[in-house]
């Protein structure tokens, strides 16, 4: 593995700086086929809540221009059956980073507690998930509640406590200044844009939830610019993502100021993406002679 | 082991209206892949998804598809020529049961034909099949032809075979033979009827399922379904279910 | 003309819902080429300001997955010289509806004074404008600003006073509420997303404002969703706009509660877009059987 | 009267590294088509914006375009093939003036020569063309060879003409006629100075200017500048202008 994509974040040591976004890459076995898991900065895996969760019914995804709206609603098989069926399968091929959602203050604290235990690498706070009523948007709109909601997290783990941030706001300075004051270790962006589809001949939304969150190569000028605020607000790390599909986007990200990138719906039109781009990367940084940490917020103004 | 495939078309011709018959060379997806698997067609670089569509022949270093041109993917699809290379990830999902004993009764409409065939390329089997009109159920015909012993064929106008549906034929097909079991694909409602009929004459039933897909490796919970046995993924621990499992 | 798409809002006798939305169709006449203007609902010219205004320097478009950047920055001649030598000559060829910003809630209330002159169809405030610090976005992600701007324009004009929204918003519903409550007799949305890119050879911004207002197909699918809430929560009709390229997105709109919609980036691919879209909209409505108002709001939930 | 034209590839080559030549039938816009304008090609339904590309060449009911293949768009259009469709909206801009009496000078570098091709391609003019190398010069040379009498050649790596770039060479070249203007098309730097050897000549000089364009019809304000006589759309008001409009 290359020295110059070596990284550590919050402590957790990654043998590259792309990670697998939450949602698009279930626990990572999923991708062993196409993905050295070790190679990845770390596999944020899928959404966990307190009881398992069956997700929202009808159609859950759509193809829009250069993106996908998806209204899977958080289904998990809940943190009881995570910790013993599925963490001990997982915990040893690959940075585990869990996202983690609830609907109260309390129900987060729960969950930060149950998950200090080994082979847990990060908590990921999602108080972003706009496709459930209780997913946590709540809690990503607003900057007292995001705060309350991340140091009750930090109360209960000595795990780095990662806060996923919403996009769907008016100032997304705000709420990252507010969690990093609750003592957030790290901040990741964006999660999805509220949107909707219509069908024109059932006049019917597409989506079983009416609404879902779009993702994808669409929405990459929105995250780049968010990256690019939140890294001149805080002092904390910032991992960015938001429709990275290449090298080159993934570069953005860096140059915006995120310390890492993760990658998700890219995934599902190659699986092998995350390894392309840290080859790319790798070559990119080699030939002008880089390390990762050189080019990370340089952008020129 | 899965894996994503360059493969060259050797054909996509239309055999009926909107609908093509899709060729490519593809050595080591023909040989791995199982009746009843599908894979993820990358069509172009401008869609985010694949599109799933199902392998309804491997044999010799070819796989033959079947799709219906419905939308911008499939309708992209069916301009790609003759000598173009079509990126493919396969081969996805459980696939039928072939090691059972006894003669398969297939019961499949429209496109739900396509897994059924790559079935009756591997082991004993007579097929129903529905159809609109003449036309959407002649080219399936001869696709069949040598792979099955017999054939029986309902269409919705009755331009061919029967009139009607499969699911009126069906009570008078397993009076012919004793079958070891129905595999069906379809319409949602017609395999339902046909697990229903199934059941009533005590006959195992299988069924392909067809979800919205974005990773089809059991990642994304795109397809998420509820069975007897809990979640379950479309792509992964489908596209074939006991039909007991979903239905009832 | 065909009687199934002729509509009327606010007073505003439209041959077609179909309209061009500011900044990205002049003043209409650049298009007399490909378009029958007075086929179009109206033309909402490129935003007038009190003073003439050059726009932001340096690289001021740039392409993006499925969609563009823009930070032209309300580059106009000024209210001055539109009324004397523009309004003449284009007011008996179309429906003109002007876009207006200004820095303080007075600039509105006096550009809205001088406009309220003959061949003006309705003035459009443009209080979302993210790409010019005094470009009215301050206005726009305020309910009470927005409120105030709104009033004050209502004061100064006769004429219909149609609000445009910016996106960037946590809550897209208390804005329109609130400009609803203020007298809007129209609401427009959405402007442009705020985003950004960088180039990774150079690590500059690509823009010349460093950040620019995302548009086209990408933001389709949040521009469909806001128009959808919007409606929900106000009397007044709505003008939706954001990623239109085709009939079939056109009538996503108004299935979503759209009265008529506008279409921008599209008409940079293809000039005469509206036109096609005003046909396909009669031929999808004719082989239904249908009138426009018949699908006005009708999405099914 | 600006038109959308459904032009047909005639060829589509590679003359020089990453530099193609495409030539489309397109019967009306060669005919009206003025030196120095220039057309918004549609390459492909993926993209948002049309690529704004110059007029080389327009006669016989063919044009000629030349383009360097520097981003994704450029990229694709370079895969099309003899017998595609083109989507071009055209023609656009002001153009060179070609009713000015007296020879011309024309002073480009790379891609800017295509412009002043059709400027040579419809006045008398004698060319004075700069690249970084022999083959990046080789096929304008063919090119130009027909259309003017003299050819003036500088090469920055002096692998073929002087070494250097035009505007070493160029008060050299205008001591050999009297030209009545330079029309001049290149990167800004270099157009700059020839300005100012222009000036210090006398010598009236425009120049064919390049911004980033989205409608190409003057709506957009994308591609708007500060003249002597204010703010300009270079895709509507140029992009051709007089050097010292654009220059002091
Ligand atoms: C396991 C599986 C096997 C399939 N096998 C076949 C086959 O052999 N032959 C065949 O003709 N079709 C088959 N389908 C359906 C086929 O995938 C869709 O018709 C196709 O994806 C439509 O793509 P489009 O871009 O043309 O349509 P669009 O409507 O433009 O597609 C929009 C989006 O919706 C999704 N979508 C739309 N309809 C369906 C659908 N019915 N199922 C899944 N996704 C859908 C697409 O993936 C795409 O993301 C199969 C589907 C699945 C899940
Ligand atoms: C009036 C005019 C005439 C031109 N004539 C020629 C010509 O004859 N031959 C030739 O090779 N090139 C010419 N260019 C430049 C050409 O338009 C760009 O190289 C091309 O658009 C790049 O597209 P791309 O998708 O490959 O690059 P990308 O960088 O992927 O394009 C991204 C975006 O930037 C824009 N862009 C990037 N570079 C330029 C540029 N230099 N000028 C304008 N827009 C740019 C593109 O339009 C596109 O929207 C001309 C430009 C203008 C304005
Ligand atoms: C199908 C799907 C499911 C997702 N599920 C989650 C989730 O459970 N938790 C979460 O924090 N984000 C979730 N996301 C958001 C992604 O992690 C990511 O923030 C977003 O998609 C933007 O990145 P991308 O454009 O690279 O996909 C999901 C996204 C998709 C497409
Ligand atoms: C180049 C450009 C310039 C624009 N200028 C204005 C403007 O002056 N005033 C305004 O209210 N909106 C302006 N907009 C926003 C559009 O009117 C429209 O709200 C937005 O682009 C979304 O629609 P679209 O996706 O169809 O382009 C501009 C958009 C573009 C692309
Ligand atoms: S398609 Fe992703 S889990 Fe089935
Ligand atoms: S490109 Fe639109 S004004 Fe010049």
């Amino acid at each position: 593995m290359s020295e110059r994509l070596k990284t550590e974040i919050c402590g957790i040591k990654m043998n590259t700086p792309i990670l697998a976004a939450s949602g698009t890459f279930g626990f990572g076995e999923e991708f062993a086929d196409f993905v050295d898991l070790e190679k990845l900065g770390g596999v944020m895996v899928k959404c966990i809540t307190l009881k398992p969760r069956a997700g929202n019914k009808g159609v859950r995804i759509t193809e829009t221009p250069a993106g996908m709206l998806n209204c899977i609603g958080l289904e998990n098989p809940g943190v009881e059956k995570f910790l013993i069926e599925i963490l001990p399968r997982i915990k040893n091929k690959m940075n585990v980073i869990v996202n983690i959602s609830g609907s109260s203050v309390e129900d987060y604290g729960e969950l930060a507690k149950l998950l200090n235990v080994d082979g847990v690498a990060a908590i990921e706070l999602n108080i972003s998930c706009p496709n459930v009523k209780d997913g946590g948007i709540i809690f990503g709109t607003n900057p007292k509640a995001a705060a309350e909601v991340t140091s009750t997290a930090k109360k209960f783990t000595s795990k780095p406590v990662i806060v996923k941030l919403s996009p769907n706001v008016t100032d997304i300075t705000e709420i990252a200044r507010s969690v990093e004051s609750a003592g957030a270790d790290c901040i990741s962006l964006i999660n999805t844009l509220m949107g909707m589809e219509i069908n024109i001949n059932t006049w019917k939304p597409t989506l079983g939830n009416i609404t879902g969150g779009l993702s994808g190569g669409a929405v990459k000028p929105v995250a780049v610019r968010m990256v690019y605020q939140v890294a001149q607000a805080v002092k904390v790390p910032v991992i960015g993502m938001g429709g990275i599909c290449t090298a080159a986007d993934a570069i953005e990200f860096f140059l915006a100021g995120a310390s890492a990138v993760a990658v998700g719906t890219a995934n599902f039109a190659n699986p092998a993406v995350t390894m392309e781009i840290a080859n790319d990367l790798e070559n990119y940084l080699a030939s002008r002679n880089l390390n990762l940490r050189e080019i990370i917020g340089q952008v020129k103004i | 082991m899965l894996k994503i495939f360059d493969t060259e078309i050797i054909s996509n011709a239309e055999v009926s209206a909107n609908i093509f018959k899709l060729e490519v060379a593809a050595p080591e997806l023909s040989q791995i892949a199982k009746a009843g698997q599908f894979v993820q067609v990358k069509v172009s670089d401008e869609f985010t998804l694949r599109r799933p569509l199902g392998i309804a022949s491997a044999k010799n270093g070819m796989v033959k598809i079947f799709y219906r041109v419905i939308g911008k993917g499939t309708e992209i699809l069916s301009t790609k020529k003759t000598g173009e290379h079509l990126n493919i990830l396969g081969a996805l999902g459980n696939g039928f049961d072939t090691n059972i004993s006894g003669r398969i009764l297939l019961v499949g409409g429209g496109m739900g034909l396509a897994p059924l065939l790559s079935v009756a390329e591997k082991i004993e089997a007579d097929v129903l099949m529905g159809g609109k009109n003449k036309s959407e159920v002649d080219f399936w015909i001869k696709e069949f032809r040598a792979e099955v012993d017999r054939i029986y064929i309902t269409t919705d106008d009755g331009s061919f075979g029967s009139l009607g549906f499969v699911t009126s034929l069906l009570p008078e097909v397993l009076e012919y033979d004793n079958y070891a079991a129905i595999y069906t694909c379809g319409p949602e409602i017609m395999m339902r009827s046909v697990y229903k009929i199934a059941e009533e004459n005590n006959l195992p039933c299988y069924v392909s399922l067809e979800r919205r897909m974005a990773c089809g490796l059991g990642a994304c919970l795109s397809c998420s379904i509820d069975t007897a046995s809990g979640r379950k993924k479309v792509c992964k621990d489908g596209p074939i279910f006991e039909a007991r499992a979903v239905f009832s």
